[in-house]
């Protein structure tokens, strides 16, 4: 009851401050974009050069009264608060009337399963061969990993992205040129389509993972050196306690800084994605972002940054309520 | 100097970092000196290989690649260093008047930077660099990126300051009259200094990282060359498909010598600059 | 741990052995795999009518109209309609007789009353496509019999055909039995398709990356089946691989059989590198060269000192197209002096005619001294540097006339220099000063995916920074370079379609009518079509008031557009600089007989509603 | 009334309740809670806050100098509230009452010469305008403490050793001629052979100046050698006060415990064994006992864990504790020994 | 016959920070013995040496800390042999089972992270041939009942035990495996008195039941009187007096040793305590001679030209001191 009140209540507070406040300043900032949603569209009926120049202006201003530009921005952000209360996020505007929902429905599940895992797994990796490399830091092979990992770090993801497709899927044609699944093959628990899945995820998970985890890599390295002058740690080397066990002990005491980073790092799923989408060519919500912002279409954006904001504060406020199971410091005090 | 010449006798890392950063300054300062308008096109035949006399071979578009590369080495340290120092002084600004004043303001400085630390950063760039297209150069790209980078290291030299705050000899500094902006410059920034230094560069590399992310997306002024709108023309005239590996590779080889070169560099100074390390030093 | 690892590759190799690209069942050397420009934002939505619902590419698999021009070969076909359209004297009445024995995909028999709902459907609900024009021309729509129908309109307009009448695309036309049912147009999604053409629907990735169509049983039932004769392939699989280099890869290895554009340097790779790649030349200057548009430099006419003919003159002349071509496009398509596109097609009609009269235009260089600025001696100069290079290029004038069009302006910095200073400009120091003395400085506005347009203007660039302006290149998404043109806020751009490119007819008119006065809107509104430079000519006004009044195939109309030419020209509204090209690519390892320069049977465009009559064509290899 | 309060410094009825963990997420303990004292600056006394860590008495000492603002409660230092003064008058106070604290390497920035301190509480103080003019300043207190300024001069604090430098942090708080010195444990971190050193230099300090000082220590044989009056405190409460004689025949049996628990240095009075409920709590957590020592009290009674004690007068002291009921005063309010 | 016996070590901590070197002389050619069935005081104020002369004892060498010379000899059961000899695996199987150690500042030294039962079992299962779960835990809870705790505790984690219980878990810990030898480096400071009295006990009793040997480190007389046997007084990186603890206490002969017990203050005795003058030396730089002699108030020309050895006096007890001998 108490932990409820002193604990968990005020952290509900404040991830509905913190999504009030991220999602104010998302619906402000694409209204100063210099692109008018309703003209995007017009320019591109325009390069069909088959309607008539009256005709289009008419076009353009129906279309600005069904998509409720005309109004005044107050009007339209309490409209969009109340629609957002409602879980409707609106019409995208690039794609009217689809619903931003729809669009983001779509692609949704595959930038979060291959984004989360390649996030998770990136941070796994990246603690796990830090902690290694701390621990046996006087070892050459753990002096060699830090040198690759370093060098990789700076890499600009395209291309990385490209090499490995280039060698991956071109000269050596093990995996998929584009898409998230082979062609044709519908959803459904079948290895077929499991093992699709993974084939077509493989690559450009292996690019999140080269390219995160080096900051991963180089943190983690540094915490281990900190924990490993920590009295416990010493005494529990001074009494012979074996190697995988202190190990362990380093894995575990670092978790709690490194999940806060992880959950805040959440936040790349929707923007890191970005790259890789295009590169590999992956159905997810990443290149429609990029879309959205250079057509305009300020629903989408804001509907995809509503579930960025949403997701990273909720991954934060998870990480926060599961403190207490990582750190048995909080758990019972 | 000296100092300079100790770190690079006594740390390896250092040294290495050095050694990279100063290659790197020497491009920089090289490009000031170009023998020749080095992004006029056609001054050279196209796509050779490295050789003597162009040591980094030339592109598709008939530029020296090594002293275009000059360029946007210098742009890049430009977007890098003036981000990183806005950020950072925002970042310490806000980070200290959260730590320092306390109560209801921290709170509400607080709950800001949480927010900021969750809206996702690269669409909001885009956007902007969007936005700013046509007014984007080094300076105003620095200043975007120096903009969207403070939530995060305000946050953490909040923490800092919060435990600095606390120390016994703040007390003492107290007791003996001084002012809280006595204490801040006189007492707890040289304590500081170590990581405002480490996380500088980690700013710096940020920004150069994000620019390159960027220009590679082509959102970036192209006729600048910087490390980034280099690789996006690489990249333009397909080198890779083309197999001229020395375009593609010799900005992603300046930047992985810079990012590895700053990072060496920062975990060396800051381990200087350690208070730990430090007092070792003023010891008789 | 290690355990779940062996496991895991395990699995990750099982996977590799069942890897193929197709789906069970679908045959790849009965498939013909097409490039899919882009990826569909909004999959399976095949509602064309609204506004964002048209997509190229399957355009012509599953939608129809009534009539068609081949864009290369410029023949008129009558699809949906058996004959071409009957007006009555004063243009207010048009009269379309349909085909007979064409069946929507369901089987429903293809009527008049399926026009006539269109035409309907379309004039009733606001915000759709062609709402407005069919609100602006249609009185009336009439069923006169079955196949027949009238339209009769509010006005004269003899071109009222062209709405149905299809180069990229034009009206489609909506089964009745399908959207009478429909209460809100702009939600429907039209999904799964009911097809006029000769493909329906069969699957499509939900996230909008490929989308397979199979030929329909009763093929011969559809106007491509009546035209053709011929089945085309049984499947057709369109894929969005990504970034250039994916798809360079993809038809590489035999993944991909058409490919719609490249950009010269991928282009050059998978030409040089893939045994079965060819492009619509079998060698030099293998790009299809009649794709009907050009590449021009424009100036916004109201901003000073654009507004000065001398100036824009100068500007053009200071410019050296032989470098242009050499170095930024690789010699693969035509200069192009005048504003219209040097295709095959048009060269005929009006390149070349117009050659003498380019030969004798003289400009007032200071008073009382003339200048001819036409060269026609640059096809000529830039043969010679492609032999340099070691392409094979014919001796026969006119074969190099056709490769490399008529002739540019000369390369007269001299005369440029004379005409600047005419108006008070000073060269100082190498570098132009405004009459006020400031620096001249000015820049262009240009989008880096629009490849050549990008590259001649880099070029530009150059050219003019050698001669002493300060030009500066601003590089810009799509959406904010359209945004910049229509507000005219710019100063000089690379924006498409300006000086107004034709169908494969003579007929000018549809694509210049937006010059006139009446559509003018000054600098800082919105401009939505042609006019984006801000011109104002009574001179223009005429002609398109006159071409107006008369029938698209009036001789007249023929002349009036020559005029139009000429007026353009002599005032050098916009710098035209070359013709446009396609960089289309076959793959020939299970597919052949494509459009070819050998074999110029249809249009190469597939993403053309009219490549409908082309893809039939196509020939298995047999190749398994 | 006012004019005796004039010279004092009064602890009314303090609370202080931190919230502890970061944003919104806190968690509320009472470091202290409901304690009043009196000190008579005039009388120049030292008077000792004992305790076990955690006991509240660096908090308290805290509250006293003002760095922290209690809850509840008010101090007055000569009749004025200290945490409603003016900017002038806080410095005033600071000047007046200084403090010197428990670990003297921590008690200055170690990348900063010691010596800085010295001059600059001398020159913020407006003791002198420059540096020069702080030297006899400096000199004087430092000969106080029994050093020199060329001893310290141009030393950094880890070149000192921790008495030379508790002696230099005392140096600096006698500066400014302050009536009342809080000492935070000033020789917990000291040296064995350093140690009497400082405790004989605050008595000193103490006899010849009349100096105030507010001793806090867990060091109750210390505190017995140096001090006139003591506060006991347990979990944030004062249980016993009064003179320091208390120790020798304490009242409150958590005192009684303190006192048998402290080792003697002779080998022939080893300490008793010890029953070990005294020592470990029975519960993991505070326990929720009114009486604070209930958990452990040898001597418990039912009323103790319902009923907080309240404060008796017995024998010249307060005791907070049940057994005196019958025996002492009832105490009302304020204190007054 | 010792168990331990150290012979002329010399152990220096070398630091080289960017260039700047220093040596601090910790441990500077010390010989004693540790018997069997004894508590040792080692006595001696912070930076003395006395922890890290035990560290060395243990064999827990580790940079900046160096051995130059000197020898620890471990001796029973047969087996005799120096710990700086022995190989890594040896040194292993001596650790826990031989010799365990209590360190300094036990509030950190449990995983925070690791429930007290799971920290029993890691540091059991190196030295346990067949690792029975259940039957581990039974040893446990039986040597937890012997140390007077619950075996509750063992599903407890280390915050959620008072320092007290800490210090308890952490003494259970280091004897769980029965030691011949246990080293406790300042096991009562930061504690508070009452808990500090209880730690004293547990020890005594271990001591007594299990008649082995425990070294102990502090600073503070009190507790050397309470619980050593023997104590040897270290000053400036050498030990300047060894005795029983009567010895040292009724008889102390060295000035330091004097200065140290007279200087310590006592409830119901207000008489004038006199403190040492001076400071003590750095031991980066200690003075030449006897280390005492600039703060000894008898100290004449000698003691500043040669160091004074450690010469038996009477039985057992031994001091360095030129005025004595």
């Amino acid at each position: 009851m108490n932990l409820l009140k002193s604990y968990i209540f005020p952290r509900l507070v404040q991830w509905v401050i913190v999504i009030l406040i991220g999602t104010t300043v998302t619906f402000i900032i694409p209204r100063f974009s210099p692109v008018n949603p309703v003209d995007v569209v017009m320019a591109s009926l325009a390069s069909y050069q088959t309607t008539d120049p009256q005709a289009m202006l008419k076009l353009k201003e129906s279309l600005e009264d069904m998509m409720g530009l005309n109004e005044n921005i107050f009007v339209q952000y309490f409209k969009f608060w109340g629609r957002l209360l409602k879980g409707d996020l609106g019409p995208s505007l690039a794609r009217f009337p689809i619903p931003v929902i729809r669009v983001i429905g779509n692609a949704m599940p595959w930038t979060i399963s291959l984004l989360l895992i390649a996030t998770i797994l990136g941070w796994l990796l990246g603690m796990v061969l830090g902690t290694f490399a701390a621990y046996y830091s006087h070892k050459s092979w753990s002096k060699i990993l830090q040198v690759v990992i370093m060098a990789l770090y700076p890499v600009p993801y395209y291309v990385m992205a490209l090499i490995l497709l280039m060698i991956f899927a071109y000269i050596f044609p093990i995996f998929p040129l584009f898409g998230g699944v082979g062609i044709g093959l519908k959803p459904s628990l079948s290895l077929n389509f499991i093992l699709s899945v993974i084939k077509h995820g493989f690559l450009p998970a292996v690019s999140i993972i080269l390219v995160s985890i080096g900051w991963r890599f180089m943190s983690q390295r540094a915490l281990t050196s900190t924990l490993l002058s920590s009295d416990f740690i010493v005494y529990a080397r001074i009494a012979g306690v074996r190697n995988r066990k202190i190990l362990f002990y380093l894995f575990r005491n670092s978790l709690l800084p490194q999940a806060t980073d992880l959950a805040l790092s959440l936040g790349g799923i929707f923007s890191g994605a970005l790259i890789t989408e295009v590169v590999f060519s992956y159905p997810g919500l990443g290149q429609i972002l990029y879309s959205a912002i250079l057509q305009g279409d300020y629903n989408l954006v804001i509907g995809i940054s509503v579930f960025s904001i949403i997701g990273v504060a909720t991954g934060a406020l998870i990480i926060d309520l599961l403190y207490p199971f990582l750190d048995p410091r909080i758990r019972y005090s | 100097m000296k100092i300079i010449k100790d770190l690079f006798k006594y740390d390896k890392r250092f040294s290495v970092g050095f050694i990279f950063v100063v290659l790197i300054l020497f491009m920089a300062i090289l490009s000031f000196f170009p023998p020749y308008d080095p992004t006029i096109p056609h001054t050279f035949p196209r796509d050779l290989s490295p050789s003597l006399k162009h040591i980094l071979g030339t592109n598709s578009l008939g530029q020296d690649i090594f002293w275009i590369l000059t360029i946007a080495v210098r742009n890049s340290l430009i977007i890098g260093g003036i981000s990183a120092v806005i950020s950072r002084t925002l970042a310490i600004l806000i980070g200290s008047l959260a730590g320092y004043l306390g109560g209801r303001v921290d709170r509400v400085i607080s709950t800001v930077c949480d927010s900021f630390v969750v809206i996702p950063r690269l669409p909001l760039l885009i956007l902007f660099a969007f936005i700013f297209r046509g007014f984007l150069n080094p300076l105003s790209m620095a200043i975007l990126l120096g903009f969207l980078d403070w939530a995060w290291p305000s946050k953490r030299y909040r923490s800092q300051i919060l435990s600095l705050k606390e120390s016994e000899f703040t007390n003492t500094a107290r007791f003996s009259g001084a002012y809280t902006l006595e204490i801040i410059a006189e007492e707890h920034m040289p304590f500081l200094l170590s990581y405002v230094v480490a996380d500088s560069i980690s700013g710096f590399i940020w920004a150069i990282g994000m620019e390159t992310s960027l220009s590679v997306l082509g959102l970036f002024d192209l006729s600048i060359p910087t490390l980034g709108t280099t690789i996006y023309w690489a990249n333009y005239y397909k080198s890779m498909l083309l197999g001229i590996w020395w375009w593609i590779g010799s900005p992603v080889g300046a930047l992985i010598i810079t990012v590895i070169g700053l990072y060496l560099l920062s975990v060396g100074l800051g381990d200087f600059l350690d208070p730990k390390v430090r007092l070792q030093r003023l010891s008789k | 741990m290690r355990k779940i690892f062996v496991v895991l590759s395990l699995l990750l190799l099982l996977s590799l052995a069942a890897f193929s690209q197709l789906p069970p069942g679908i045959p790849r050397n009965e498939t013909l795999i097409l490039d899919q420009i882009f990826r569909y934002s909004i999959p399976h939505n095949f509602n064309v009518w609204t506004p964002v619902g048209i997509t190229p590419t399957r355009q012509a698999f599953v939608f129809d109209t009534l009539w068609y021009i081949d864009q290369h070969t410029g023949e008129w076909i009558n699809s949906l309609a058996a004959e071409p359209p009957k007006y009555n004297d004063d243009f207010t009445q048009m009269i379309v007789k349909l085909r007979e024995g064409i069946y929507w995909s369901d089987g429903v028999e293809f009527t008049a009353d399926d026009l006539i709902f269109t035409v309907e459907y379309l004039k009733a609900h606001e915000g759709l496509v062609w709402n407005a024009d069919f609100n602006a021309y249609v009185d009336k729509v009439e069923k006169l019999d079955k196949y027949t129908v009238k339209f009769t309109l509010k006005e004269p307009y003899p071109r009222f055909h062209n709405l149905f009448t299809a180069r990229y695309n034009a009206c489609y036309i909506m089964p009745k039995h399908v959207w009478e049912k429909v209460e809100d147009p702009g939600s429907f999604d039209f999904f799964p398709p009911v097809s006029l053409g000769a493909y329906v629907y069969k699957d499509s990735d939900p996230s909008g990356y490929w989308e397979l169509f199979e030929r329909r049983e009763d093929w011969q039932r559809t106007s491509v089946g009546v035209i053709t004769g011929k089945p085309g392939p049984k499947y057709i699989l369109t894929i969005f691989y990504g970034p250039s280099e994916k798809k360079v890869m993809a038809m590489l290895s035999n993944e991909l059989d058409v490919l719609m554009d490249l950009d010269l340097e991928a282009f050059k790779a998978l030409i040089r590198r893939g045994k079965y790649v060819r492009s619509w030349y079998k060698d030099f200057p293998w790009a299809y060269p009649d794709e009907i548009d050009m590449r021009n430099l424009s100036f916004n006419l109201e901003k000073y000192p654009f507004n000065i003919k001398d100036v824009r003159w100068a500007l053009a002349l200071a410019l050296n197209i032989i470098e242009l071509e050499e170095n930024y496009v690789g010699g693969i398509s035509r200069v192009n002096p005048i504003p219209h596109p040097a295709t095959t097609y048009h060269m005929k009609y009006f390149h070349i005619p117009l050659k003498p009269w380019l030969e004798q235009l003289e400009i007032e260089v200071t008073p009382g001294e003339k200048f001819k600025p036409f060269d026609s001696n640059i096809p000529f100069e830039l043969a010679k540097w492609a032999r340099k290079q070691g392409y094979k290029v014919p001796d026969d004038p006119d074969k190099v006339i056709e490769m490399f069009g008529i002739g540019w302006w000369k390369y007269a910095p001299d005369v440029a220099t004379k005409l600047l200073e005419k108006h008070g400009f000073k060269k100082e120091n190498g570098k132009w000063l405004l009459p006020d003395g400031t620096p001249w400085k000015f820049s262009i506005i240009v989008a880096p995916d629009e490849e050549d347009a990008f590259r001649q203007t880099m070029w530009a660039v150059d050219q003019w920074k050698k001669f002493g302006i300060d030009v500066s290149m601003i590089t810009l998404e799509r959406n904010p370079f359209y945004a910049k043109n229509q507000t005219g806020d710019f100063e000089c751009t690379t924006a498409w379609g300006v000086g107004g490119s034709p169908s494969a007819s003579l007929d000018k008119w549809p694509y210049i009518n937006g010059y006139h006065s009446r559509f003018y809107k000054p600098t800082g509104e919105t401009q939505t079509l042609q006019n984006i430079i801000r011109l104002k000519d009574p001179e223009v006004d005429r002609i398109i008031d006159e071409m107006g009044a008369i029938s698209p195939d009036d001789p007249k109309s023929y002349e009036l557009t020559k005029d139009w030419i000429k007026l353009w020209t002599e005032n050098m509204w916009t710098i035209v600089l070359t013709s446009f090209k396609k960089m289309i690519t076959y793959n020939e390892y299970y597919w052949t007989n494509y459009p070819t320069a050998e074999n110029p049977y249809g249009q190469p465009l597939y993403w053309f509603m009219g490549s409908r009559f082309v893809i039939p064509h196509f020939e298995k290899t047999g190749r398994k | 009334m006012s004019s005796m309060n004039g010279s004092k410094l009064v602890v009314n009825g303090v609370t202080k309740i931190f919230k502890m963990g970061s944003g919104f997420s806190r968690i509320n303990i009472t470091a202290v809670k409901d304690i009043s004292l009196e000190i008579d600056l005039a009388k120049g006394e030292i008077f000792t806050l004992a305790g076990e860590s955690g006991s509240g008495k660096t908090t308290l000492s805290r509250i006293i100098l003002g760095i922290i603002e209690p809850t509840y409660g008010k101090v007055l230092y000569r009749n004025k509230n200290i945490f409603a003064m003016k900017r002038n008058e806080r410095r005033q106070f600071i000047k007046e009452v200084q403090v010197v604290s428990q670990n003297p390497f921590e008690a200055f920035n170690p990348l900063k010469k010691v010596e800085s301190y010295l001059f600059k509480t001398a020159i913020r103080f407006g003791l002198a305008r420059d540096k020069k003019g702080a030297i006899p300043h400096v000199e004087k207190a430092l000969k106080a403490v029994g050093l020199s300024l060329a001893e310290i001069n141009d030393r950094y604090p880890n070149e000192l050793s921790g008495g030379q430098l508790q002696r230099v942090a005392i140096a600096r708080s006698l500066i400014t001629q302050p009536s009342m010195i809080v000492a935070d444990e000033p020789v917990s971190m000291i040296d064995a052979s350093l140690r009497m050193s400082i405790i004989n230099l605050i008595k000193q300090l103490n006899e010849e100046s009349k100096i105030n000082f507010i001793y806090i220590t867990h060091d109750l044989a210390t505190a017995y050698y140096v001090s006139h009056k003591i506060a006991i405190m347990l979990k944030g409460e004062v249980v016993e006060l009064g003179s320091i004689d208390l120790l020798t025949e304490p009242l409150h049996p958590y005192t009684e415990l303190l006192r048998t628990s402290i080792p003697e240095p002779d080998p022939d009075k080893a300490l008793e064994a010890i029953d070990k409920e005294l020592v470990i709590s029975k519960r993991n957590f505070d326990s929720d006992f009114a009486c604070k020592f209930a958990d452990r009290c040898p001597s418990k009674m039912k009323i103790c864990e319902r009923e907080e004690p309240k404060n008796y007068i017995v024998n010249g002291r307060i005791v907070k504790c049940h057994m005196y009921s019958n025996k002492g005063i009832k105490m009302t309010n304020s204190i007054q020994i | 016959m010792p168990i331990v016996s150290a012979k002329n070590l010399r152990a220096y901590y070398i630091v080289d920070v960017y260039g700047f070197k220093r040596t601090v002389k910790a441990v500077d050619d010390i010989s004693m013995e540790i018997n069997e069935n004894e508590i040792l005081g080692l006595a001696g104020e912070s930076g003395c040496g006395k922890s890290t002369l035990m560290k060395v004892l243990l064999g827990l060498v580790i940079a900046p800390l160096k051995v130059l010379n000197g020898q620890v000899i471990y001796s029973f059961n047969g087996f005799e042999k120096n710990i700086f000899e022995l190989s890594e695996k040896e040194l292993e199987n001596l650790k826990w089972e031989v010799f365990s150690y209590i360190p300094q500042g036990s509030m950190n030294i449990l995983n925070p992270t690791r429930k007290i039962g799971d920290t029993f079992f890691d540091f059991m299962e190196p030295h346990m041939e067949k690792f029975d779960k259940k039957y581990v835990r039974e040893i446990i809870i039986q040597h937890l009942g012997n140390l007077d705790l619950p075996a509750e505790i063992l599903e407890s984690f280390p915050h959620q035990l008072s320092g007290g219980m800490k210090q308890r878990v952490t003494i259970a810990l280091a004897t769980i495996l029965k030691p011949r030898i246990i080293f406790a480096d300042e096991p009562t400071t930061a504690l508070d008195v009452v808990v500090q009295r209880d730690v004293i006990q547990l020890l005594k009793n271990i001591q007594k039941n299990s008649k082995n040997t425990i070294v102990l480190v502090t600073h503070d007389m009190a507790i050397h009187a309470n619980l050593a046997t023997r104590i040897a007084v270290m000053y400036a990186g050498k030990i300047i007096e060894i005795a029983q603890t009567k010895d040292i206490f009724k008889n102390p002969l060295h000035p330091y040793t004097k200065y140290l017990i007279s200087s310590l203050p006592k409830i119901g005795d207000k008489t004038y305590k006199k403190s040492i003058p001076g400071a003590p030396p750095s031991l980066a730089n200690p003075p030449e001679g006897c280390r005492f002699h600039p703060r000894c108030p008898e100290a004449k020309k000698e003691c500043s030209e040669s160091v004074p050895e450690l010469i038996e006096l009477e039985t057992g007890h031994k001091v360095a001191c030129f005025r004595i001998n």
